[in-house]
């Protein structure tokens, strides 16, 4: 294993003193590994956190700031913080208006948020959990712990953090926050596996020219391995997988999001075939993000989300943001 | 079983999922995200910490600071499940000095009781709860049968062991292993692979007690 | 080889496809791979035209915008482009007022824009060119093609880019673009080598705990062959190298640049050290970039460029810039 | 010669640069950025087309035509160098359609000039040059000599192999490959060898000649 890095045991640790030191607008709780926006809690703004474990960078520590999180924790890699963490960034972005926790559907992350909003209860901080299950690739029944929050995840961020940035109320937050996950559908693909720098080996081995389809962000295989094929086609498996659940129509935000190993040049190269797949079946791409957002350490592949827009949401979107990760209008 | 037993069962079990930490890994790293070891060894040498810096003075305490340690340590789907079981344990036991294994039979019932009222799990869902589950049932009825410690516990460890080995043939049906529907068959759960250890060491624990 | 590509001989014009579907606001003349600012040619300012091999993403087509590059050329990876598509560019954003075109210093850049010119000179347009030289990795002798023109061009791009959206000169905005090329350093370390989509085997060989200090930007080897060590050692080495050709002193700008196919939370963790390393070394590191900004295809590693800083670059560095890669102030 | 012994040369190169592409990459890979294969062969390929396109009437056409597609389509630091190249030995040639062994010797001699010119590379900085230059005064000596065609052309070829065979042992102080530094030895230059493979290639054509 070759990585930047000091120790294994500090990697989270290091990550988020650089993040911080490298944007002064945001204040570092490093005991609980915790960023905050630099004015939080704001008065009357509905607060929001996130989090979940490390490796997925930029999300989610990378959209703390205007318009978007006020808060995020960090759990070791690819595992869900603590409640602890969870209720320090809770009570450090409450002005008295509530809120919000973003929460990806995952048994740790829910059951940890659970855990923090009673914490957070019992100090009389109003909170309300929305949950992120936007994955396509896991069937959302009995037979599953239910869709995994994935891509979804950094536009409910952006679009909720408008709305409470306009002062909305945290039902309202709540709300639109819910309406951009059950309006999102995603689908990854993983070209190679990711090593976690406590494990020092890949998760899962892929031969020269085998891939996983219907992957997660945890380095988890996929429902599926089969064989790398052209941009044009992985697109089409892509995007069926998406469309068979959500018909396709009016305008769309997509993004092709980059595992974290993988060259801003391909991903360019399979927005174009996404493009052209929706623009093929009635919908129009409105807006879109092409980079590397939530990642799994060094895996090489992408995914893709979907989500059709209302004019509302298209506002929000548009609406100012200043993060590390994402940033336009300020 | 006095506060000393208590005190090394934990103690046991840190050293053991030190020992055993890339075993758990590597089972997670097949059916889930290459973490239960690391997860569970952050967190008891945290318990053991926490113990060595503040002796609680009663067996339900020991347990208690157990849970709540985890659930501040852990992180993920176990550090909460296995965080809330040690926590219900020590709430069950209450500020008895002298645990007798019918305490100690309700106190397991009452871990069991908390995992699944959290996560929801049941018997062949392919998660811990295919360990906690057998042994608890196991080790009650043998106390209420009126079996010596060391058969009741005999019969819990086996129960477990048994359990663990039953999940390989198992599809997941909660947690991460889950996602891979069918191609979760064939793989232990590494849940249960913990609590497996977990219980072994508290068979170890009470019976090397003088 | 494992790529999200459709075929070899397709990337470059695939991903340029990509590139300007995601961004309404560029406009792609297809046939000679060039990215040109939608509103281009701009009466009486300084058009800026830089380009150079492709597999650097976002260099250079991503800084084509506001206040940054007026067109950008793409050649095959790794490869100049011809002065033709160099000729190309300068026409389109000549606005009467000059063009600066912005070269990396390897011989296939300096001839074929050399060449252009020419070209240009011929058809009535006053081209200057700056050529950014910055790698202290080579040696500036009789016995090199002289240092290696790497992640300054970014600033250089920023910077002279915002001087020209004043409406300076196409002699100070030349200046200014040197001055920034004289002020900077930079030094880069591989982990990994790249594949080129047309070789599909990687350039060079790394064992598990093998890396090369000194690389370029072209999987080219470094030029000294040693062992991973902590974040902490490797910023030592990296930081030493530059310090030393550049005594560090006052404000300075520092980007911690990813080669590609590092995740973003190991350059956090360098740059936290490289940050302690200046800040000891009686400099202050007063703005910064921490991401993938010059790259090498798929390669593992990082580069650190330093600029000291005058006000008047931090002012041009900080005016409004919109373009893919980098965006703030609109 | 004539202007059909010129097509032939430049279709031949084209036809080898096409077979050893694959060695071309391999020697930069070792020593530079692993493109000049792919990149004389799609230069060479393109002049083929234009060459087909819309025949040349002369000799010094086509090689103009060859130069000024090669700087059109191959970019790199190659690009222009064997572009400008085969345009200042079309110049050379002018507009006569038989071409003589002295005015082939010139015509090599004025293609070594533009690559020193525009390149500055002098013998020894392990670069095409290294060929190039040997094999064009080998060349011109023996035809000032009044040596036969396969005689000369003998000593031409004779020449490029050494030179390119001499760059194995040399420093690069030009090119991608001088940021070696001492790293550049014990590699053969790419460049010298595609220079190599294009004068053999002339050669071969016009002893081909009828
Ligand atoms: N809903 C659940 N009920 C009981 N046990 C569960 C549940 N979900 C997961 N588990 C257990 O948790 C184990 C995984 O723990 P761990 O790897 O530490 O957390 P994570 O899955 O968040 O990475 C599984 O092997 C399984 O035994
Ligand atoms: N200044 C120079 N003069 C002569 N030949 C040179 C010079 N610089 C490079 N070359 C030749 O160009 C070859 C490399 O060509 P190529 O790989 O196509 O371009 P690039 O180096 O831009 O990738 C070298 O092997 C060398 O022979
Ligand atoms: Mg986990
Ligand atoms: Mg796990
Ligand atoms: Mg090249
Ligand atoms: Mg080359």
């Amino acid at each position: 294993m070759k990585k930047l890095i000091n120790a294994p045991d500090d990697v989270v640790t290091d990550a988020l003193a650089g993040l911080a030191a490298a944007h002064p607008s945001l204040r570092l709780d490093a005991e609980n590994k915790v960023v905050i926006r630099g004015d939080a809690p704001r008065p009357n703004k509905v607060g929001l956190v996130s989090g979940g474990g490390s490796g997925h960078e930029p999300l989610h520590g990378g959209f703390v700031g205007y318009g978007m999180l006020d808060a995020a924790c960090a759990g070791e890699v690819f595992t869900s913080p603590v409640p602890d963490q969870m209720l320090a960034a809770t009570q450090a972005v409450n002005g008295g208006a509530g809120v919000l926790h973003i929460v990806k559907n995952y048994t740790g992350d829910i059951l940890n948020f659970q855990l923090a909003a009673e914490l957070a209860d019992d100090e009389g901080i109003e909170v309300v959990s929305v949950v992120v299950n936007d994955d396509v690739a896991v069937q959302d029944s009995l037979y599953t712990a239910g869709r995994r929050g994935v891509g979804a995840t950094v536009f409910v961020e952006k679009i909720a953090g408008a709305l409470a940035e306009e002062g909305a109320s945290l039902a309202d937050v709540a709300a639109v926050a819910r309406e951009v996950n059950e309006r999102s559908r995603s689908f990854g693909v993983a070209l190679t596996s990711c090593t976690l720098p406590a494990v020092g080996k890949p998760s899962f081995e892929l031969a020269e020219s085998e891939i996983e389809l219907g992957i997660g962000i945890h380095g988890e295989p996929g429902r599926e391995r089969t064989t790398i094929t052209t941009a044009h086609n992985l697109a089409g498996t892509v995007m069926d997988a998406i469309a068979d659940d959500m018909p396709l129509s009016g305008d769309v935000l997509v993004m092709v999001n980059g595992m974290g190993g993988t060259p801003l040049m391909e991903l360019y190269v399979m927005f174009a075939e996404v493009q052209r797949y929706i623009e093929g079946h009635g919908a129009r791409v409105a807006r879109n993000l092409v980079g590397n957002y939530i990642t799994s350490l060094d895996m090489q592949g992408f995914s893709v989300t979907v989500t059709q827009l209302t004019d509302t949401l298209t506002r929000l979107w548009d609406a100012p943001v200043d993060t590390p990760g994402l940033r336009w209008g300020r | 079983m006095d506060t000393d037993v208590f005190r090394a069962w934990i103690t046991d079990i840190a050293t053991v999922i030190r020992e055993q930490r890339d075993h758990l890994t590597q089972l997670d790293a097949a059916i889930g995200d290459a973490d239960h070891g690391a997860n569970l060894d952050r967190g008891f040498t945290a318990v053991a910490a926490a113990l060595e810096a503040d002796p609680p003075a009663s067996p339900g305490a020991v347990l208690t600071l157990t849970g709540r340690t985890l659930i501040s340590k852990v992180g993920g789907a176990s550090g909460p499940l296995y965080g809330t079981a040690f926590r219900r344990a020590g709430k069950s036991l209450g500020d008895t000095s002298d645990v007798d294994l019918t305490a100690l039979a309700a106190a397991l019932e009452a871990a069991l009781g908390g995992i699944q009222q959290l996560g929801a799990a049941k018997e062949g869902d392919k998660t811990m709860v295919d360990v906690l589950a057998p042994a608890t049932s196991a080790f009650s009825k043998a106390v209420a049968e009126g079996q010596s410690a060391a058969d009741a516990l005999g019969a819990l460890v086996a129960a477990a062991q048994a359990g663990a080995e039953a999940t390989v043939s198992m599809q997941a049906l909660k947690g991460r292993a889950s996602y891979l529907g069918p191609r979760s068959v064939g793989h232990e759960d590494p849940g249960a692979a913990s609590s497996a250890l977990i219980l072994a060491a508290l068979r170890d624990a009470v019976l090397a007690s003088p």
